[in-house]
Protein backbone atom coordinates (compact mmCIF):
# COMPACT_ATOMS: atom_id res chain seq x y z
CA UNK A 1 0.00 0.00 0.00
CA UNK A 2 1.46 3.26 -0.89
CA UNK A 3 -0.03 6.70 0.34
CA UNK A 4 0.63 10.19 -0.71
CA UNK A 5 -0.82 13.22 1.83
CA UNK A 6 0.11 16.41 0.91
CA UNK A 7 -0.84 20.04 1.08
CA UNK A 8 0.89 22.45 -1.22
CA UNK A 9 0.23 26.17 -2.23
CA UNK A 10 1.08 25.38 -6.00
CA UNK A 11 -0.89 23.70 -8.43
CA UNK A 12 -0.91 20.13 -9.05
CA UNK A 13 -0.36 17.83 -11.69
CA UNK A 14 -3.42 15.11 -11.79
CA UNK A 15 -1.51 12.86 -14.29
CA UNK A 16 1.73 12.75 -12.37
CA UNK A 17 0.27 11.71 -9.20
CA UNK A 18 -1.61 9.28 -10.75
CA UNK A 19 1.43 7.59 -12.73
CA UNK A 20 3.27 7.61 -10.31
CA UNK A 21 0.69 6.03 -7.77
CA UNK A 22 0.23 3.08 -10.34
CA UNK A 23 3.67 3.07 -11.87
CA UNK A 24 5.89 -0.68 -11.81
CA UNK A 25 2.57 -2.10 -10.39
CA UNK A 26 0.67 -5.03 -12.04
CA UNK A 27 -2.22 -5.24 -8.95
CA UNK A 28 -3.97 -2.47 -9.86
CA UNK A 29 -7.60 -2.66 -11.97
CA UNK A 30 -9.42 0.79 -11.16
CA UNK A 31 -7.87 4.13 -10.63
CA UNK A 32 -10.34 6.62 -9.64
CA UNK A 33 -9.23 10.57 -9.76
CA UNK A 34 -10.92 13.07 -8.75
CA UNK A 35 -10.09 16.96 -9.37
CA UNK A 36 -12.09 20.06 -8.01
CA UNK A 37 -11.94 23.34 -9.59
CA UNK A 38 -12.30 26.61 -9.01
CA UNK A 39 -15.19 27.43 -10.47
CA UNK A 40 -15.87 31.10 -12.44
CA UNK A 41 -19.03 31.88 -10.98
CA UNK A 42 -21.12 31.19 -7.89
CA UNK A 43 -24.82 32.01 -7.83
CA UNK A 44 -24.26 34.20 -10.89
CA UNK A 45 -21.51 36.03 -9.20
CA UNK A 46 -17.73 36.54 -11.08
CA UNK A 47 -15.54 34.78 -9.06
CA UNK A 48 -12.15 36.85 -8.87
CA UNK A 49 -10.40 34.39 -6.49
CA UNK A 50 -10.45 31.85 -3.45
CA UNK A 51 -8.82 31.47 -0.57
CA UNK A 52 -8.07 28.31 1.58
CA UNK A 53 -7.46 28.47 4.63
CA UNK A 54 -6.32 25.49 7.23
CA UNK A 55 -5.47 23.77 10.76
CA UNK A 56 -1.72 23.37 10.22
CA UNK A 57 -1.26 19.87 11.84
CA UNK A 58 -4.75 19.07 12.74
CA UNK A 59 -5.28 18.58 8.97
CA UNK A 60 -2.46 16.94 8.36
CA UNK A 61 -3.34 14.25 10.83
CA UNK A 62 -6.99 14.11 10.58
CA UNK A 63 -6.24 13.68 6.80
CA UNK A 64 -3.60 10.36 7.91
CA UNK A 65 -6.19 9.18 9.49
CA UNK A 66 -8.46 8.81 6.95
CA UNK A 67 -6.78 7.58 3.84
CA UNK A 68 -5.71 4.56 6.49
CA UNK A 69 -9.16 4.34 7.48
CA UNK A 70 -10.21 4.06 3.45
CA UNK A 71 -7.22 1.73 2.85
CA UNK A 72 -8.59 -1.04 5.37
CA UNK A 73 -12.34 -0.23 4.75
CA UNK A 74 -11.40 -0.65 0.89
CA UNK A 75 -8.09 -2.81 0.67
CA UNK A 76 -6.89 -0.19 -1.48
CA UNK A 77 -3.54 -0.89 -3.51
CA UNK A 78 -2.70 3.19 -3.22
CA UNK A 79 -4.22 6.36 -2.04
CA UNK A 80 -2.98 9.87 -3.14
CA UNK A 81 -4.46 13.07 -1.53
CA UNK A 82 -3.23 16.39 -2.53
CA UNK A 83 -5.23 19.49 -1.09
CA UNK A 84 -4.48 23.31 -1.85
CA UNK A 85 -4.39 25.97 0.51
CA UNK A 86 -3.48 29.54 -0.16
CA UNK A 87 -5.29 31.56 -3.20
CA UNK A 88 -6.30 29.84 -6.20
CA UNK A 89 -7.73 31.38 -9.33
CA UNK A 90 -10.70 29.99 -11.45
CA UNK A 91 -9.85 26.94 -13.30
CA UNK A 92 -7.28 25.93 -11.07
CA UNK A 93 -7.53 22.45 -9.45
CA UNK A 94 -8.02 22.88 -5.44
CA UNK A 95 -7.62 18.95 -4.50
CA UNK A 96 -7.07 15.67 -5.99
CA UNK A 97 -7.88 12.32 -4.71
CA UNK A 98 -6.60 8.86 -6.07
CA UNK A 99 -7.89 6.16 -5.36
CA UNK A 100 -6.40 2.37 -6.75
CA UNK A 101 -7.64 -1.01 -6.24
CA UNK A 102 -8.43 -4.33 -7.77
CA UNK A 103 -11.65 -3.72 -8.56
CA UNK A 104 -13.25 -0.38 -9.26
CA UNK A 105 -15.99 -0.25 -6.53
CA UNK A 106 -13.65 0.05 -3.74
CA UNK A 107 -11.82 2.78 -5.82
CA UNK A 108 -14.47 4.66 -6.28
CA UNK A 109 -16.40 3.93 -2.84
CA UNK A 110 -12.91 5.44 -1.17
CA UNK A 111 -12.72 8.52 -3.37
CA UNK A 112 -16.07 9.78 -2.48
CA UNK A 113 -15.38 8.86 1.07
CA UNK A 114 -12.71 10.65 0.65
CA UNK A 115 -14.26 13.72 -0.64
CA UNK A 116 -16.99 13.98 1.52
CA UNK A 117 -14.64 13.54 4.66
CA UNK A 118 -12.61 16.90 3.13
CA UNK A 119 -15.90 18.73 2.35
CA UNK A 120 -17.28 18.28 6.12
CA UNK A 121 -15.04 17.37 8.32
CA UNK A 122 -11.54 18.43 7.38
CA UNK A 123 -10.01 21.88 8.90
CA UNK A 124 -10.39 24.01 5.66
CA UNK A 125 -12.19 26.46 5.02
CA UNK A 126 -13.05 28.70 1.71
CA UNK A 127 -13.24 32.27 1.40
CA UNK A 128 -14.17 33.41 -2.04
CA UNK A 129 -13.68 37.02 -3.40
CA UNK A 130 -15.81 38.39 -5.23
CA UNK A 131 -15.36 41.70 -7.47
CA UNK A 132 -17.21 43.83 -5.03
CA UNK A 133 -17.14 41.77 -1.85
CA UNK A 134 -15.24 38.16 0.01
CA UNK A 135 -17.57 35.61 1.51
CA UNK A 136 -16.54 32.61 3.77
CA UNK A 137 -18.25 29.62 2.09
CA UNK A 138 -21.35 28.30 3.63
CA UNK A 139 -21.57 24.53 4.41
CA UNK A 140 -23.67 22.38 1.38
CA UNK A 141 -26.96 20.70 3.08
CA UNK A 142 -26.04 18.22 0.22
CA UNK A 143 -22.24 17.90 1.74
CA UNK A 144 -23.35 16.61 5.07
CA UNK A 145 -26.29 14.51 3.59
CA UNK A 146 -23.85 12.75 1.31
CA UNK A 147 -20.82 12.22 4.32
CA UNK A 148 -23.86 10.23 6.58
CA UNK A 149 -23.29 7.74 3.88
CA UNK A 150 -20.13 6.05 5.61
CA UNK A 151 -21.64 6.10 9.50
CA UNK A 152 -24.33 3.76 8.81
CA UNK A 153 -24.54 -0.06 8.31
CA UNK A 154 -22.24 -1.27 5.20
CA UNK A 155 -23.53 0.20 2.05
CA UNK A 156 -24.72 -1.35 -1.40
CA UNK A 157 -21.53 -1.00 -2.66
CA UNK A 158 -19.56 -2.92 -0.67
CA UNK A 159 -21.98 -5.71 -0.40
CA UNK A 160 -21.39 -5.74 -4.19
CA UNK A 161 -17.68 -6.08 -3.54
CA UNK B 1 -3.73 27.28 27.66
CA UNK B 2 -3.96 28.48 23.93
CA UNK B 3 -6.68 29.43 21.87
CA UNK B 4 -6.46 29.35 17.97
CA UNK B 5 -8.82 30.71 15.71
CA UNK B 6 -10.03 30.13 12.36
CA UNK B 7 -11.45 31.53 9.07
CA UNK B 8 -14.38 33.87 10.01
CA UNK B 9 -13.80 33.24 14.23
CA UNK B 10 -10.77 34.35 13.33
CA UNK B 11 -11.26 37.88 11.73
CA UNK B 12 -13.97 38.52 14.15
CA UNK B 13 -11.92 38.17 17.12
CA UNK B 14 -9.32 40.12 15.16
CA UNK B 15 -5.99 37.27 16.30
CA UNK B 16 -5.27 34.06 15.25
CA UNK B 17 -4.12 32.72 18.92
CA UNK B 18 -3.61 33.68 22.00
CA UNK B 19 -3.13 32.67 25.57
CA UNK B 20 -5.52 32.83 28.28
CA UNK B 21 -5.82 31.42 31.34
CA UNK B 22 -10.00 31.09 32.37
CA UNK B 23 -11.09 30.92 35.85
CA UNK B 24 -11.14 27.37 37.38
CA UNK B 25 -15.38 27.56 37.10
CA UNK B 26 -14.37 27.50 33.34
CA UNK B 27 -14.38 23.07 32.88
CA UNK B 28 -16.10 22.77 29.34
CA UNK B 29 -15.68 24.56 25.87
CA UNK B 30 -19.28 25.96 26.03
CA UNK B 31 -18.41 27.35 29.69
CA UNK B 32 -14.92 28.49 27.83
CA UNK B 33 -17.13 30.35 24.69
CA UNK B 34 -19.69 32.18 27.16
CA UNK B 35 -16.45 33.25 29.44
CA UNK B 36 -14.93 34.50 26.01
CA UNK B 37 -17.96 36.37 24.68
CA UNK B 38 -18.16 38.68 27.98
CA UNK B 39 -14.58 39.56 27.17
CA UNK B 40 -15.36 41.80 24.52
CA UNK B 41 -17.35 42.99 21.52
CA UNK B 42 -15.24 41.02 19.43
CA UNK B 43 -15.40 37.41 20.94
CA UNK B 44 -19.15 38.23 21.47
CA UNK B 45 -19.71 38.95 17.79
CA UNK B 46 -17.56 35.60 16.90
CA UNK B 47 -19.51 33.89 19.92
CA UNK B 48 -22.81 35.21 18.97
CA UNK B 49 -24.53 32.32 17.60
CA UNK B 50 -22.86 29.51 19.07
CA UNK B 51 -24.29 26.66 17.82
CA UNK B 52 -22.41 27.35 14.20
CA UNK B 53 -18.93 27.53 16.08
CA UNK B 54 -16.79 24.40 15.88
CA UNK B 55 -14.14 23.72 18.51
CA UNK B 56 -10.99 21.08 18.39
CA UNK B 57 -9.01 20.16 21.66
CA UNK B 58 -5.60 19.31 21.03
CA UNK B 59 -6.70 19.51 17.44
CA UNK B 60 -9.36 16.85 17.37
CA UNK B 61 -13.70 17.46 17.11
CA UNK B 62 -14.94 17.73 20.06
CA UNK B 63 -18.32 18.53 21.27
CA UNK B 64 -19.37 21.95 23.44
CA UNK B 65 -20.08 19.84 26.06
CA UNK B 66 -15.90 18.33 26.15
CA UNK B 67 -14.11 18.95 29.30
CA UNK B 68 -11.06 21.44 28.56
CA UNK B 69 -9.11 20.33 31.94
CA UNK B 70 -5.90 19.18 30.72
CA UNK B 71 -6.22 20.95 27.16
CA UNK B 72 -2.96 22.47 25.70
CA UNK B 73 -5.36 24.14 22.52
CA UNK B 74 -8.35 24.48 21.95
CA UNK B 75 -8.99 26.11 18.33
CA UNK B 76 -12.60 27.38 17.22
CA UNK B 77 -14.01 27.47 13.88
CA UNK B 78 -17.28 27.53 11.64
CA UNK B 79 -18.24 24.55 9.65
CA UNK B 80 -15.73 23.06 7.43
CA UNK B 81 -15.43 23.87 3.58
CA UNK B 82 -12.84 21.95 2.51
CA UNK B 83 -12.25 20.17 -0.71
CA UNK C 1 -22.85 20.15 -22.95
CA UNK C 2 -19.33 17.58 -24.96
CA UNK C 3 -19.11 14.38 -25.44
CA UNK C 4 -16.66 12.52 -26.74
CA UNK C 5 -16.95 8.49 -27.20
CA UNK C 6 -14.31 6.80 -29.00
CA UNK C 7 -13.38 3.08 -29.56
CA UNK C 8 -10.06 2.46 -30.59
CA UNK C 9 -7.18 0.17 -30.55
CA UNK C 10 -4.23 2.38 -29.33
CA UNK C 11 -3.68 3.60 -25.77
CA UNK C 12 -5.32 6.39 -24.52
CA UNK C 13 -3.41 9.37 -22.58
CA UNK C 14 -6.19 9.99 -20.04
CA UNK C 15 -4.91 13.18 -18.74
CA UNK C 16 -4.82 14.83 -22.44
CA UNK C 17 -8.15 13.57 -22.94
CA UNK C 18 -9.52 15.09 -19.09
CA UNK C 19 -7.57 18.47 -19.91
CA UNK C 20 -9.57 18.50 -23.07
CA UNK C 21 -12.91 17.74 -21.69
CA UNK C 22 -12.01 20.59 -19.34
CA UNK C 23 -10.27 23.50 -21.16
CA UNK C 24 -11.48 27.22 -21.60
CA UNK C 25 -14.32 26.13 -19.32
CA UNK C 26 -15.20 28.02 -15.86
CA UNK C 27 -18.73 26.36 -14.83
CA UNK C 28 -16.80 22.93 -14.35
CA UNK C 29 -16.28 21.89 -10.29
CA UNK C 30 -15.53 18.86 -10.06
CA UNK C 31 -13.87 16.23 -12.43
CA UNK C 32 -14.19 12.46 -11.98
CA UNK C 33 -11.70 10.07 -14.20
CA UNK C 34 -12.01 6.24 -14.73
CA UNK C 35 -9.32 4.16 -16.11
CA UNK C 36 -9.54 0.59 -15.73
CA UNK C 37 -6.35 -1.29 -16.51
CA UNK C 38 -5.23 -4.65 -17.48
CA UNK C 39 -4.46 -6.32 -14.16
CA UNK C 40 -1.14 -8.69 -14.25
CA UNK C 41 -2.89 -11.68 -12.89
CA UNK C 42 -6.15 -13.29 -12.34
CA UNK C 43 -7.00 -15.80 -9.83
CA UNK C 44 -2.92 -16.37 -9.16
CA UNK C 45 -2.80 -16.86 -12.79
CA UNK C 46 -0.23 -14.64 -14.77
CA UNK C 47 -2.18 -12.63 -17.56
CA UNK C 48 0.03 -12.29 -20.74
CA UNK C 49 -2.95 -10.16 -22.29
CA UNK C 50 -6.01 -9.36 -22.79
CA UNK C 51 -8.27 -9.47 -26.08
CA UNK C 52 -11.60 -6.86 -26.37
CA UNK C 53 -13.62 -7.93 -29.05
CA UNK C 54 -17.26 -6.03 -29.62
CA UNK C 55 -19.90 -5.71 -31.70
CA UNK C 56 -19.17 -2.81 -33.99
CA UNK C 57 -22.06 -0.34 -34.71
CA UNK C 58 -24.41 -1.74 -31.89
CA UNK C 59 -21.43 -0.85 -29.27
CA UNK C 60 -20.77 2.81 -30.18
CA UNK C 61 -25.07 3.49 -30.86
CA UNK C 62 -25.48 1.78 -27.34
CA UNK C 63 -22.74 3.76 -25.45
CA UNK C 64 -24.00 7.00 -27.11
CA UNK C 65 -27.68 6.28 -25.96
CA UNK C 66 -26.34 5.61 -22.14
CA UNK C 67 -23.80 8.76 -22.12
CA UNK C 68 -27.22 10.89 -23.23
CA UNK C 69 -29.01 9.81 -20.28
CA UNK C 70 -25.90 10.15 -18.38
CA UNK C 71 -26.29 13.87 -18.84
CA UNK C 72 -29.48 14.83 -18.57
CA UNK C 73 -29.67 12.52 -15.32
CA UNK C 74 -26.70 14.28 -13.77
CA UNK C 75 -26.74 17.96 -15.14
CA UNK C 76 -23.33 17.36 -16.94
CA UNK C 77 -21.06 19.37 -18.25
CA UNK C 78 -19.13 16.69 -20.12
CA UNK C 79 -18.67 13.42 -20.85
CA UNK C 80 -15.66 11.36 -22.43
CA UNK C 81 -15.42 7.61 -23.08
CA UNK C 82 -12.64 5.57 -24.62
CA UNK C 83 -13.06 1.87 -24.88
CA UNK C 84 -10.62 0.05 -26.48
CA UNK C 85 -10.98 -3.02 -28.08
CA UNK C 86 -8.23 -5.59 -29.48
CA UNK C 87 -5.39 -6.76 -27.40
CA UNK C 88 -4.36 -5.12 -24.68
CA UNK C 89 -0.92 -5.59 -22.57
CA UNK C 90 -1.07 -6.16 -18.70
CA UNK C 91 -0.62 -2.44 -17.37
CA UNK C 92 -2.08 -0.66 -20.03
CA UNK C 93 -5.56 1.12 -20.12
CA UNK C 94 -9.12 -0.20 -21.33
CA UNK C 95 -11.27 1.98 -20.64
CA UNK C 96 -11.78 5.19 -19.90
CA UNK C 97 -14.40 7.17 -18.51
CA UNK C 98 -14.45 11.38 -17.61
CA UNK C 99 -17.22 13.25 -16.19
CA UNK C 100 -17.11 17.29 -15.49
CA UNK C 101 -19.70 18.65 -13.35
CA UNK C 102 -20.28 22.00 -11.49
CA UNK C 103 -20.34 19.42 -8.21
CA UNK C 104 -19.16 16.22 -7.61
CA UNK C 105 -22.26 14.13 -6.63
CA UNK C 106 -23.27 14.16 -10.44
CA UNK C 107 -19.81 13.40 -11.95
CA UNK C 108 -19.08 10.70 -9.15
CA UNK C 109 -22.77 9.13 -9.98
CA UNK C 110 -22.44 9.08 -14.13
CA UNK C 111 -19.02 7.76 -14.00
CA UNK C 112 -20.01 4.92 -11.71
CA UNK C 113 -23.55 4.74 -14.13
CA UNK C 114 -21.42 4.39 -16.72
CA UNK C 115 -18.84 1.79 -15.40
CA UNK C 116 -21.83 -0.32 -14.59
CA UNK C 117 -23.27 0.13 -18.08
CA UNK C 118 -19.98 -1.04 -19.67
CA UNK C 119 -19.33 -3.85 -17.46
CA UNK C 120 -22.44 -4.99 -17.81
CA UNK C 121 -24.58 -4.29 -20.46
CA UNK C 122 -22.20 -2.75 -23.83
CA UNK C 123 -21.53 -5.69 -26.05
CA UNK C 124 -17.69 -5.80 -25.45
CA UNK C 125 -16.23 -9.56 -24.63
CA UNK C 126 -12.93 -10.01 -22.48
CA UNK C 127 -10.79 -13.33 -23.92
CA UNK C 128 -7.82 -13.77 -21.31
CA UNK C 129 -4.42 -14.58 -22.47
CA UNK C 130 -2.34 -16.87 -19.55
CA UNK C 131 0.60 -18.77 -20.00
CA UNK C 132 -0.98 -22.28 -21.69
CA UNK C 133 -4.50 -21.38 -22.08
CA UNK C 134 -7.40 -18.83 -22.61
CA UNK C 135 -10.18 -17.73 -21.07
CA UNK C 136 -13.46 -16.12 -22.06
CA UNK C 137 -13.86 -13.41 -18.71
CA UNK C 138 -17.12 -14.92 -16.80
CA UNK C 139 -19.18 -11.64 -15.37
CA UNK C 140 -18.97 -10.60 -11.88
CA UNK C 141 -22.10 -11.05 -9.56
CA UNK C 142 -20.91 -7.78 -8.06
CA UNK C 143 -21.01 -6.14 -11.42
CA UNK C 144 -24.70 -7.05 -11.91
CA UNK C 145 -25.32 -5.63 -8.29
CA UNK C 146 -23.88 -2.68 -8.82
CA UNK C 147 -25.52 -2.21 -11.90
CA UNK C 148 -28.88 -2.80 -10.24
CA UNK C 149 -28.58 0.29 -8.42
CA UNK C 150 -29.81 2.81 -11.60
CA UNK C 151 -32.52 1.42 -12.38
CA UNK C 152 -34.18 1.56 -8.71
CA UNK C 153 -36.25 4.68 -7.72
CA UNK C 154 -33.58 8.37 -6.87
CA UNK C 155 -31.17 6.77 -5.03
CA UNK C 156 -29.09 8.60 -2.09
CA UNK C 157 -26.82 10.19 -4.54
CA UNK C 158 -29.28 12.00 -6.66
CA UNK C 159 -31.57 13.13 -3.44
CA UNK C 160 -28.07 14.81 -2.28
CA UNK C 161 -27.53 17.05 -5.14
CA UNK D 1 -31.95 -12.64 -42.39
CA UNK D 2 -28.19 -12.30 -41.46
CA UNK D 3 -26.72 -13.89 -37.85
CA UNK D 4 -23.72 -12.53 -35.71
CA UNK D 5 -22.08 -14.46 -33.33
CA UNK D 6 -19.37 -12.37 -30.98
CA UNK D 7 -16.94 -14.40 -28.20
CA UNK D 8 -17.22 -17.83 -27.18
CA UNK D 9 -20.28 -18.23 -29.31
CA UNK D 10 -18.64 -17.07 -32.77
CA UNK D 11 -15.50 -19.71 -31.21
CA UNK D 12 -18.23 -22.61 -31.59
CA UNK D 13 -19.97 -21.59 -34.02
CA UNK D 14 -17.10 -21.34 -35.98
CA UNK D 15 -17.81 -18.23 -37.44
CA UNK D 16 -18.87 -14.79 -37.20
CA UNK D 17 -21.98 -14.34 -39.75
CA UNK D 18 -24.17 -16.21 -41.95
CA UNK D 19 -27.60 -15.52 -43.87
CA UNK D 20 -30.38 -17.54 -42.72
CA UNK D 21 -33.57 -17.93 -44.13
CA UNK D 22 -35.27 -20.05 -41.03
CA UNK D 23 -38.85 -21.70 -41.72
CA UNK D 24 -42.22 -20.29 -40.67
CA UNK D 25 -42.99 -21.74 -37.93
CA UNK D 26 -39.94 -20.30 -36.60
CA UNK D 27 -41.03 -16.92 -35.08
CA UNK D 28 -39.18 -16.11 -31.69
CA UNK D 29 -35.48 -15.85 -30.74
CA UNK D 30 -35.76 -19.19 -28.50
CA UNK D 31 -37.31 -20.91 -31.46
CA UNK D 32 -34.57 -19.41 -33.75
CA UNK D 33 -32.20 -20.84 -30.88
CA UNK D 34 -33.51 -24.40 -31.21
CA UNK D 35 -33.97 -24.63 -34.70
CA UNK D 36 -29.80 -23.32 -34.92
CA UNK D 37 -29.06 -26.64 -32.27
CA UNK D 38 -30.31 -28.50 -34.73
CA UNK D 39 -28.27 -27.73 -37.65
CA UNK D 40 -24.92 -29.32 -36.48
CA UNK D 41 -22.27 -30.01 -33.67
CA UNK D 42 -21.16 -26.78 -33.18
CA UNK D 43 -24.55 -25.19 -33.15
CA UNK D 44 -25.66 -27.19 -30.49
CA UNK D 45 -22.39 -26.75 -28.56
CA UNK D 46 -22.59 -23.03 -28.91
CA UNK D 47 -26.37 -22.95 -27.60
CA UNK D 48 -26.41 -25.99 -25.29
CA UNK D 49 -27.15 -23.75 -22.38
CA UNK D 50 -29.45 -21.42 -24.09
CA UNK D 51 -29.96 -19.68 -21.15
CA UNK D 52 -26.83 -17.88 -20.68
CA UNK D 53 -26.45 -16.98 -24.36
CA UNK D 54 -27.51 -13.33 -24.85
CA UNK D 55 -29.08 -12.22 -28.08
CA UNK D 56 -29.60 -8.61 -29.81
CA UNK D 57 -32.20 -7.93 -32.74
CA UNK D 58 -31.39 -5.24 -34.91
CA UNK D 59 -28.79 -4.12 -32.84
CA UNK D 60 -30.77 -4.04 -29.52
CA UNK D 61 -30.84 -6.18 -26.45
CA UNK D 62 -33.80 -8.48 -26.56
CA UNK D 63 -35.55 -11.34 -24.54
CA UNK D 64 -35.51 -14.52 -26.37
CA UNK D 65 -38.96 -14.63 -26.38
CA UNK D 66 -39.22 -11.34 -28.54
CA UNK D 67 -40.25 -11.93 -32.29
CA UNK D 68 -38.15 -12.16 -35.15
CA UNK D 69 -40.19 -10.91 -37.84
CA UNK D 70 -38.86 -8.23 -39.66
CA UNK D 71 -35.37 -8.51 -37.88
CA UNK D 72 -32.66 -7.78 -40.60
CA UNK D 73 -29.65 -8.81 -37.79
CA UNK D 74 -30.14 -10.94 -35.27
CA UNK D 75 -26.58 -11.52 -33.01
CA UNK D 76 -25.77 -14.59 -30.12
CA UNK D 77 -22.89 -13.66 -27.64
CA UNK D 78 -22.15 -14.29 -24.03
CA UNK D 79 -23.19 -11.97 -21.27
CA UNK D 80 -20.93 -8.45 -22.14
CA UNK D 81 -17.52 -8.09 -19.79
CA UNK D 82 -16.75 -5.08 -21.21
CA UNK D 83 -14.76 -2.19 -19.22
Amino acid sequence: MSAVIRLQNEPFDAAREQAALTCGRDDIGAVVTFVGICRGSEAGLRIVAMTLEHYPGMAETELARHVESAQQRWRLAGVTVVHRVGRILPGEPIVLVVTAAAHRQGAFAAAEFLMDYLKTRAPFWKRIEYADSTAWVAPRESDALSADRWSGPADMREAAE
Amino acid sequence: MKLRYFAWVRERVGKTEEEIDPPEGITTVAELMSWLTARGEEYAHAFENPKVVRAAIDQDHVRTDAAIAGAREIAFFPPMTGG
